[in-house]
């Protein structure tokens, strides 16, 4: 196992020595008021000391935890920083979890301190307040709206940042101490709790080394060729892995600029602004594009949507294999190279994706259409396999290896393993010290040797020796007469149209499969105002019979791909509805990462369930909904069913596949 | 689709409050600027310089003057010509008097006396508006030309009563006068043209436009945020003038090398005044635009027959031209009331969304 | 959280003061004889029915009007008339009930409009906008972002405002106000027309205002409720003559106002 | 849609000066007419470039051309605004006419820096820059047969001889109607020099340009201060309005007399037999009984190669348009023998304008009999200052009323040294003369 | 001292020693004045009922001018002539409503200003080209309208009124009173002024705009053909006479936009005004200064009533 030179084997340590070796270069953006505050190394140096000097004023001390919640925000980057070098231990908490789920984390981790956004955050703290009775101190950025609270356990960013250079100038050893605090941290220390959301049961706080997400963190960057030119915009959750790696742990490790754009809705804008060179990104945000893309455009002139289809047929027939620099007609690199100009080139333009080198998608798996479509227009995007047990990287693509189907090969330091019952099984210097106060579900996940079970079902491609992810291995299913029947797989699938958020498929133990549909509100409400189809909210919208032909034609058309395909062909979806609501996390439909919940969706609608099987026509449905502020209700819905004629298997595609599988 | 803004952010204010924020939009200036300095004195021969280029620098000069009047601060003026009039009567009176001094100097001073005289016509402003006050602008139009031909001081006793540009040189080199090529003249009238715009721009991107607009948008808030109504009028009356002034001065001393009094009559004050209103009302590049299109596009409709043989008398040409022109000032105005600056924005933020439509 | 601020303990001395005024229009009387003071700091609400002289008061307050009899004292200072740039340099700030917004302007100018005042650069460094004028102009941006910070309108910055919905055109303007940094802000029915959210949203900012930079706020509204919570004084006008002045609690028993108010629906 | 319309227009004011290039001149003799068919000066300029058009024409009917070559006309329309004249003028350049004739004061002046440097004569017949009758400063430019001065001058014999000599002159009043203008203005200064040496009150009524059609005051201060004569320095619609208005105030009209630019028929027209008595200066012949006029008809106007309605042919403008043709056709002519060439350049007949001599006898040999007077240039005398005719309008047509008035030449020409020399030295740095003087024919 | 006795005293001592003169230049200014605000009257009709300030009200008085000489002109008879231009000014209502106000419904008045510029350079270059563009004389007598003069001679000398100008006034007077007749007393008429006071409230009373828009351009076209066969009987048809009809401007700015009174009286104010100033203390200046007096002395009276002699007084509302 690889060790690390213990002068850099923590972060604030890796700070300190970037302020050093890229003192002057930008460490930090953050679009605020207008325009891109910037931040060079040796200033974050500057503010996290500052900071962390005052958070051990208020008597965080080595082995606390203390929780960051809020958005990305160089502060609360900052805060994890200056909680490490102290030696307390950060557990980040998704900011829209309202404030049960946080009571629950909170707790659980025995936070002491917790640095937090805003007015909002610091109301869910306060509600929570007498469950956490070790939370002693609330530390805020935003001062808005706090004036007339209660200060006695509440303080500024900048007031503890005052106090921490109050005490450096009037204490000249401080300094020295405080660094020398923190260089008696070390590799092997405990350096973040993460709790994963778990599409099951409770969320587990994982707990990861410095080794861990260091060691990670630079075969990455090294397998990427990362340096401290890259610019990435932090926008995902500060809780989830992926940002705390790529955000966090690989800036500092390569020391290269990060972003935090201005608020959630203008991060396309932002990244626009910045020019992001290095990209990380769950399916979901890639749909969304698309999606939008799709949109806007059907709400184009006649002859640039005629222009843009053809240069995205185009794209698709020839994109990828001028990325992968295969052999290409002459011809069709001319038309590829109109195409750069007139669609791609400004299309890429538009998403602030036109200076990226490399692009991931990872977290779930990326429907094939949606990842060819933007390998088609150039976007150099490859997939990665990832667990918050393994500090991410498990596969990754490399360069010029790219399938859609597939999730790369081991990252470096990284093996493998498929078990016999098809469980795919890593070991590598990211592996997890154990769950936090768990040993229990440690045991399941963690062998004695150092072999993490990840739950996927997988196998390595024999064309290309890749891994490819099927579904859950719990989620693969078969239908009653056999046939191999994983969800996730067809779901992705459908999720390719526009107009489909997210579809829920079902089959496993059944005589077929069928599928329970989100609309896509922005998509079919655009295709409504130009098809006069008249609306008033979400629920008269999915009912709509027009609605369901729409659907009912993407759906058909998954058939007949499907049927294409030997072995999911006999999973094609005979029948379906459209939700009357759309899944939420707040109704723990879907994880705090957008996963579907599977087991709980199946519970919760029972009854459509069983109507799919029973051959009626509609179903009637009760459920119970949160809203946003937190109170329960419950909404009732008659659902329409449809069914669908599948379509003939194409006989004999290839028998080699099928061994294969 | 021209237009990749990708990584071009901002982390001043300065910056974003550029004139030109986008850096597509500066290297176009920069290409323009290349090529008016650079590619047309190659290839331009003196129709092009001295028919087209000079005189539509000219008149874009002086539709920025007064679209910084009747644009930015809503105060119309029918008055522009004898503004450019008192313009030129200077520059020739200062150039008399004072020889030595280089000519372009007293054209850029010249549209000192004009802002004096405009802020005496301004004074009315105090108290009326709209097309009441454009009557008071008239009464300027007419009593100025009446001066200009009444008072043989302003123009030395010429017997022909006219200006007559006297030679002046620039470091030996004519700039004024019969023997000054289109060139020399040419990029005389860019240079000033080109510093001037760009001095409009930062007023207007600054406090003072900001006050202009808010006088114009709505002159009871302006009062109440602390604007000054009348000084505030006072002064775009001033800064409108001298650049009215200094159009006036390089039209007859740089462009027409000589000049009577009517070239500043009031058929001049229409014609700077559609400029503005078809190039763009409060816009700086509407006024090179509606220059363009308000005196270069009837030089090309009289050309049009004739390069393509059509068997057309010129006088027909011309009387054909007067209804086109007419004609297409209406189209223009139903189709872009706002002007064809307006035109240009949609149009560029067409190609900024480019592929999408919005 | 928010703890009810100790108000009537916090008020300082009159900052404003009208005394017995009076204004007409040709024979029409708008006010008669009105006197009320604007504490420092505090809320003050006018209220009254339609055509209750409302309007009229607060344009007497920053010289649009000038009275014909009565007198006002702001600041000391007693005045008889004034022009409303002179208001505006004595530290009164000011929307409208119908919006007078510099439409053809974006958010950000018309913001930066309304600190015209504190901008002193030349006439010849605004030619170059360089050093000084620019240097200022940056300065006065900053206090502009945090406005629009402020008031939750940084999407629409560069927007004009003419092209803007009602309810963010009004929040605009009250930016502009704010800009001025003023000591008494006057605002005419800061939430006409507005929804119940954009009404929340509205009531937070006027709260924030006072709370946070500490600015004298009279303020006229005809949503009772709007005005029970948000003020700590309340003058009801009627007929152009005041009917009531007290708390909130004390308005609202008053015999006279609820026969004033009675018919009308609020 | 706008954005089409803009593309269509954009593509118009871009495409229009890139095509100008592309016109080239055939093989000729390019004589470019700057006419005004159309503007408020129209009803003149269509008569005298019909004139013009029309001598031409019939030159190259008639005769293929002059010297075997054919004249290329080719008018540009000016609408009398200088603007568009100097575009004309800037337009026609690389054409290489042989001369330009602006007819335009406005336009003249602009042209007279350039012609040198350009080296295209400009023949400004009668009208434009007096100054420029000096050839020694003026190498470029012509003017003949005669000056405003000279005109005014002849006017002043005129009423001399009427009133019985010079001296009778004394303590009259005599009336100045001019345009508010540089044109109108030309005639003060030597009729202030004349009322000095002559005795006579001079006395000045100036007409606005924008004041043209409303003249009534102006007649009204004539009814106060009852002028022994007036002269009128008019033009376009001023000339049948100040008609109009002088009978208004009973003013005699047979004291009453125009220059030569308010003598045409459009004039008097509107003031019908009331003006019966007006008269006005001329230098060219009236009507259609001359043996060149003929052959226009003959060639041209019969065949229906021209825009003049028969009956007009033989008017006053259209006459001194023709006069204008034979001038420019003269002095090709005498290009063509200077320099043995028959495809002439404009440097050549500015030598055929300095060497210009039309006598009587070729006046005959013209067609064009006791047409003008005879007209004799030089390289100092760019003018001639020839003699001038008094034309009396009888109610329904204009005739000669006078044989040739000679101008008062001692009193016009040191006049005209000084405004040359102090045009010379407003324009600092105008060049010498360089031109080699060619001996007269 | 002296310049001050030319100013205030030697004008008046003109004045009493020879009436005549200023009886005939009142006279003068009188007929003047009845020509501006018949040109006037036309702006004030298009302005009242559409908003729009009409520019080409000017084009408009030679534009009929000129088709009815030209008319004549190509062997039509006089008086056909005259119904025919009639008919042609009612063609140009239509297209100006169809092709110019209708697409530009409520946009700015300065648009619809500039518009109007457009329809004059319209205007020009097409009555050129149909009728040529040389000057044309008046067909008075085809009109049989009187020409010469009358003269009355008194001891202390001699006023003459020409009888065109008689007519002029004659005819501009039943034009004035026919118009308010039409105003005050037709179904139309109440229309127009409904149209004037609110639009809201025109429509709501079901008028169509659009109707009362081609009257009104009509009727200011047929205002028009009078004022261009007057001035034009005085002088010649030309293009320059356009020029004269921006002197309706100082006549609006003293009368107030909206007035027809206002325009009458405001037309005669100027008319006399400039005379008497041209012609008692024009010399002062050198004369012609009648070109800017009208303009001049409308300001002056804007300084002090900035809403014109017969204007409402504006009130700002807040």
């Amino acid at each position: 196992m690889p060790s690390l030179d213990p002068s850099v084997d923590t972060l604030p340590k890796l700070l300190i020595h970037n302020a050093s070796t890229f003192g002057s270069r930008p460490a930090m953006r953050h679009k605020d008021l207008g325009i891109w505050q910037t931040w060079t190394w040796a200033q974050v140096l500057d503010e996290v000391r500052a900071f962390s000097i005052g958070l051990g004023e208020l008597g965080l001390k080595r082995g606390d935890k203390f929780t960051i919640i809020g958005t990305n925000r160089p502060r609360l980057y900052w805060a994890m920083c200056a909680g490490q070098a102290l030696g307390a231990i950060p557990v980040p908490v998704y900011a829209d979890a309202v404030a049960e789920e946080m009571a629950y984390v909170l707790a659980h981790a025995e936070v002491t301190l917790a640095v937090v956004e805003d007015q909002e955050q610091v109301d869910k703290l306060i509600a929570i307040a007498e469950r956490l009775p070790q939370l002693s101190q609330i530390v805020y950025d935003e001062p808005r709206g706090l004036k007339d609270y209660n200060h006695a356990r509440l303080i500024s960013f900048e007031d503890v940042q005052a106090i921490g250079r109050k005490k450096l100038a009037s204490d000249a050893g401080c300094g020295q101490r405080w660094e020398a605090g923190m260089r008696a941290g070390k590799g092997k220390d405990l350096s973040v709790i993460l709790y994963t959301s778990g599409t099951t049961g409770r969320s587990k706080g994982v707990m990861l080394t410095y080794e861990n997400t260091i060691i990670s963190a630079r075969n990455a960057n090294a397998f990427d060729r990362l340096d401290e030119n890259e610019q990435v915009i932090a926008y995902l959750p500060l809780a989830w892995i992926g940002d705390y790696i790529f955000s966090y742990v690989q800036a500092f490790t390569a020391g290269y600029c990060v972003n935090c754009p201005e608020a959630q809705d203008t991060v396309v804008q932002d990244r626009r602004e910045i020019g992001t060179t290095y990209a990380f990104a769950p399916p979901r945000v890639y749909e969304n594009l698309l999606t939008i893309t799709m949109v806007r455009m059907a709400d184009a002139g006649r002859l640039k949507r005629k222009v843009f289809d053809f240069f995205i047929a185009v794209a698709r027939r020839w994109g990828e294999k001028i990325l992968d620099r295969e052999k290409v007609p002459l011809r069709a690199r001319l038309l590829y190279a109109l195409g750069e100009f007139f669609v791609y080139g400004p299309l890429k333009n538009q998403f602030g994706l036109s200076r990226v080198r490399i692009g991931y998608t990872a977290g779930e798996a990326i429907g094939p259409e949606l990842f060819s479509f933007y390998r088609g227009i150039g976007l150099n995007l490859k997939q990665l396999y990832g667990q918050t047990e393994a500090s991410v990287y498990v596969t990754a693509q490399p360069d010029g290896k790219i399938y859609p189907d597939t999730v790369g090969t081991a990252s470096p330091d990284v093996e493998l393993k498929i078990s016999d019952s098809g469980e795919v099984l890593y070991r590598s210097p990211g592996v997890f010290a154990g769950y936090y106060k768990d040993p229990e579900k440690t045991a399941e996940v963690l062998t004695p040797d150092g072999w993490v079970h990840t739950g996927d079902a997988g196998f390595f491609d024999p064309k290309n020796g890749q891994l490819k992810i099927i579904d859950r291995a719990k989620d693969v299913g078969h239908l009653s007469d056999g046939t191999v029947f994983a969800p996730k797989y067809l779901e992705n699938k459908l999720k390719f149209y526009p107009n489909i958020r997210e579809a829920v498929a079902i089959g496993a133990g059944r005589e077929f499969a069928c599928a329970m549909i989100n609309i896509d509100l922005t998509a079919v409400g655009s295709w409504a105002e130009r098809n006069n189809v008249v609306y008033a909210s979400y629920q008269e919208l999915a009912a709509n019979p027009r609605v369901y032909d729409l659907i009912a034609q993407h759906i058909d058309e998954t058939n007949r791909s499907l049927s294409e395909e030997e072995v999911m062909a006999g999973a094609q979806i005979h029948r379906f509805l459209i939700l009357h609501k759309e899944l939420d996390p707040d109704d723990g439909e879907l994880t705090r990462t957008q996963k579907l919940r599977r087991g709980h969706i199946i519970d919760r609608y029972s009854p459509l369930v069983e109507a799919f099987y029973d051959g009626s026509t509609e179903a009637q449905i009760t459920t119970e909904v949160t809203f946003e502020d937190g109170h329960k209700g419950t909404i009732a819905a008659r659902v329409a069913i449809r069914d669908l004629k599948p379509h003939p298997v194409a006989a004999a595609k290839s028998a080699k596949m099928e061994r294969a599988a | 689709m021209l237009y990749r803004e990708v990584g071009q952010y901002k982390s001043s204010y300065a910056a974003d409050m550029a004139v030109f924020p986008i850096l597509q939009d500066r290297i176009g200036i920069a290409v323009i600027l290349v090529i008016a300095y650079v590619v047309f004195p190659l290839i331009g021969n003196d129709f092009l310089l001295n028919t087209i280029l000079i005189p539509f620098l000219i008149f874009s000069l002086a539709a920025i003057g007064l679209n910084l009047l009747t644009g930015y601060t809503g105060l119309l003026s029918l008055g522009t010509g004898a503004f450019m009039g008192v313009g030129a009567y200077a520059c020739l009176k200062l150039t008399t008097i004072f020889p030595h001094v280089n000519i372009l100097i007293w054209v850029l001073v010249s549209g000192l006396f004009s802002s004096a005289v405009g802020v005496l016509f301004g004074l009315p402003s105090l108290r009326i508006k709209g097309f009441y006050l454009a009557v008071a602008t008239l009464a300027a139009q007419f009593f100025l030309e009446w001066c200009f031909i009444r008072i043989p001081w302003l123009y030395n006793y010429s017997v022909s009563g006219a200006i007559e540009v006297p030679l002046r040189t620039f470091m030996g080199v004519p700039m004024t006068g019969p023997t000054a090529t289109s060139l020399t003249r040419y990029l005389a009238v860019l240079t000033i043209v080109v510093v001037l715009t760009w001095v409009a721009s930062n007023i207007v991107h600054g406090r003072i436009g900001r006050m202009w607009m808010s006088v114009r948008d709505m002159d009871l808030a302006a009062e109440l945020i602390g604007i000054r109504l009348f000084r505030t009028k006072l002064l775009a009356f001033a800064v409108s003038s001298f650049y009215c002034g200094v159009a006036g001065a390089m039209m007859v001393f740089l462009w027409y090398g000589g000049a009577e009094a009517e070239v500043f009559a009031i058929d001049q004050s229409f014609l700077i005044l559609f400029m503005v209103i078809i190039g763009g009302l409060g816009t700086l590049i509407g006024s090179f635009f509606g220059s363009a299109l308000i005196y270069i596009l009837p030089i090309g409709l009289r050309l049009i027959p004739g390069n393509f043989g059509v068997p057309i008398r010129p006088a027909a040409a011309e009387q054909l031209t007067f209804v086109i022109v007419g004609a297409l000032i209406i189209v223009f105005l139903v189709v872009e009331p706002n002007g064809l600056a307006r035109l240009w924005q949609i149009g560029k933020q067409k190609l900024r969304v480019w592929p999408f439509p919005y | 959280m928010r703890e009810p601020a100790a108000n009537e303990t916090a008020l300082g001395e009159a900052l404003l003061a009208a005394e017995d005024v009076s204004l007409s229009f040709g024979g029409v009387r708008a006010l008669t004889g009105v006197s009320f003071d604007i504490r420092k700091g505090e809320i003050r609400a006018i209220i009254g029915p339609n055509g209750a002289g409302k309007t009229s008061m607060l344009n007497v307050v920053n010289g649009f009007y000038q009275p014909q009899s009565g007198r006002i004292t702001f600041k000391g200072e007693v005045r008889k008339s004034m022009r409303p740039y002179a208001a505006a340099r004595g530290g009164i700030a000011r929307t409208f009930q119908n919006l007078a917004l510099f439409r053809g302007m974006t958010t950000l100018d018309n913001i930066l409009a309304g600190r015209t005042l504190k901008m002193h650069r030349g006439f010849f460094w605004q030619l170059l906008r360089y050093g000084p004028a620019l240097r200022e102009e940056v300065e006065h941006r900053r206090r502009v972002e945090e406005i629009i910070d402020f008031l939750e309108i940084a999407a629409i910055r560069k927007v004009q405002v003419g092209r803007l919905p009602y309810g963010l055109q009004k929040r605009v303007e009250l930016g502009r106000a704010l800009a001025m940094e003023p000591d008494l802000l006057l605002l005419d029915e800061p939430m006409a027309g507005m929804n119940l959210e954009e009404k929340e949203d509205m009531s937070r900012f006027i709260i924030d205002v006072n709370q946070q930079y500490g600015t004298t706020i009279a303020l006229i509204e005809h949503d009772m409720g709007v005005v029970m919570d948000l003020s700590d004084r309340v003058v009801v006008l009627d007929y152009g003559r005041k009917i009531a002045d007290g708390t909130p609690d004390e308005v609202k028993r008053d015999k006279d106002v609820i026969r004033a108010y009675l018919g009308e629906t609020h | 849609m706008r954005l089409k319309l803009l593309a269509l227009g954009l593509a118009l004011v871009i495409a229009a000066p890139a095509a100008v290039t592309a016109a080239q001149a055939e093989d000729g003799i390019y004589i470019p007419l700057m006419s005004y068919r159309t503007g408020p000066y129209s009803g003149a300029g269509i008569a005298i470039f019909n004139g013009m058009h029309d001598y031409l024409n019939m030159l190259n009917a008639r005769d293929g051309g002059v010297g075997g070559v054919r004249l290329i006309v080719e008018e540009c329309e000016t609408g009398y605004d200088t603007k568009k004249g100097v575009e004309c003028y800037d337009a026609t350049k690389g054409k290489h006419p042989v001369v330009s004739t602006p007819y335009s004061t406005g336009i003249t002046l602009q042209l007279i820096p350039k012609a040198s440097v350009d080296k295209i004569p400009v023949l400004s017949m009668a009208y434009g820059l007096s100054a420029s009758a000096d050839g020694n400063d003026f190498p470029w430019v012509f003017n003949p047969p005669a000056t405003y001065w000279d005109g005014a001058s002849a006017f002043i014999r005129h009423i001399a001889d009427v009133e019985g000599g010079f001296a009778k002159l004394k303590g009259k009043t005599i009336g100045l109607v001019h345009l508010d203008a540089p044109y109108g203005k030309e005639p003060i200064p030597l009729l202030q020099a004349l009322a000095k040496d002559y005795g006579f009150t001079l006395k000045l009524y100036p007409v606005p340009g924008a004041q043209m059609q409303n003249q009534t005051s102006l007649w009204l201060d004539v009814r106060r201060d009852r002028p022994d004569w007036i002269f009128m320095q008019g033009w376009g619609a001023m000339n049948p309005t100040a008609l109009k208005e002088a009978i208004k105030v009973s003013f005699p009209m047979d004291h009453f007399i125009g220059n030569w630019w308010a003598g045409g028929e459009d004039d008097v027209r509107p003031a019908g037999p009331e003006a019966k008595g007006y008269s006005a200066l001329g230098f060219s012949g009236v009507g259609q009984n001359y043996p060149a006029i003929h052959d226009i008809l003959k060639y041209v106007v019969d065949k229906g190669n021209t825009q003049t309605p028969k009956e007009k042919v033989g008017e006053v403008l259209y006459n001194r348009g023709v006069m204008n043709a034979v001038l420019i056709v003269e002095a090709i002519r005498g290009a063509q023998r200077l320099t043995g060439k028959k495809q002439v350049t404009g440097e050549d007949v500015r030598r055929g304008l300095e060497t210009l001599n039309i006598t009587e006898a070729r006046w005959k040999e013209l067609g064009l009999p006791d047409f003008a007077a005879p007209i004799h240039l030089s390289c100092a005398d760019h003018n001639g200052h020839n003699g001038i005719y008094l034309a009396r309008w009888d109610g329904t047509k204009w005739s000669k009323a006078s044989g040739w008035i000679e101008p008062i030449k001692d009193k016009v020409l040191p006049l005209i040294d000084s405004a040359a020399n102090s045009y010379v030295s407003a324009n600092a740095g105008w060049p010498k003369r360089s031109e080699a003087c060619d001996k007269s024919s | 001292m002296h310049v001050l006795y030319l100013i205030f005293v030697d004008p008046f001592m003109q004045m009493v020693h020879s009436p005549d003169l200023l009886m005939q230049t009142l006279w003068d200014g009188l007929v003047g004045g009845v020509l501006y605000a018949l040109i006037a009257l036309g702006f004030v009709l298009i302005f009242k009922a559409s908003g729009v300030f009409n520019f080409a009200q000017g084009i408009m008085v030679v534009f009929a001018a000129l088709t009815l000489v030209g008319l004549h002109e190509h062997g039509v008879p006089a008086f056909v002539a005259l119904g025919l231009t009639v008919l042609v000014m009612l063609v140009l209502a239509f297209g100006v409503e169809r092709l110019m106000l209708r697409p530009l419904v409520n946009q700015s008045e300065i648009i619809l200003f500039m518009a109007t510029f457009g329809l004059t350079y319209f205007l020009i270059g097409f009555g050129q080209l149909v009728f040529g563009g040389n000057p044309k004389v008046m067909i008075a007598q085809d009109l049989y309208l009187p020409s010469g003069a009358i003269e009355w001679k008194g001891h202390f000398g001699f006023v003459s009124f020409q009888k065109i100008d008689i007519a002029a006034v004659i005819i501009a007077s039943i034009m004035v009173a026919v118009l308010a007749v039409f105003f005050q007393r037709t179904r139309i008429g109440r229309a127009l002024r409904a149209v004037a006071d609110s639009h809201q409230a025109a429509l709501s009373v079901g008028i169509s705009l659009e109707q009362i828009w081609v009257i009104v351009w009509f009727a200011a076209g047929v205002v028009a053909l009078t004022t261009g066969i007057m001035w034009g009987a005085r002088s010649e048809v030309s293009f320059s006479l356009q020029v004269i009809a921006l002197k309706a401007l100082p006549v609006l700015i003293l009368g107030g936009f909206t007035s027809i009174p206002g325009a009458i009286v405001g037309g005669l104010i100027i008319g006399i005004g400039e005379k008497l100033g041209e012609f008692y203390w024009g010399p002062l200046l050198g004369g012609g200064i009648e070109n800017w007096l009208a303009y001049v002395i409308a300001l002056g009276f804007l300084i002090f009533r900035p809403q014109g002699l017969f204007g409402e007084k504006i009130i700002e509302r807040i």
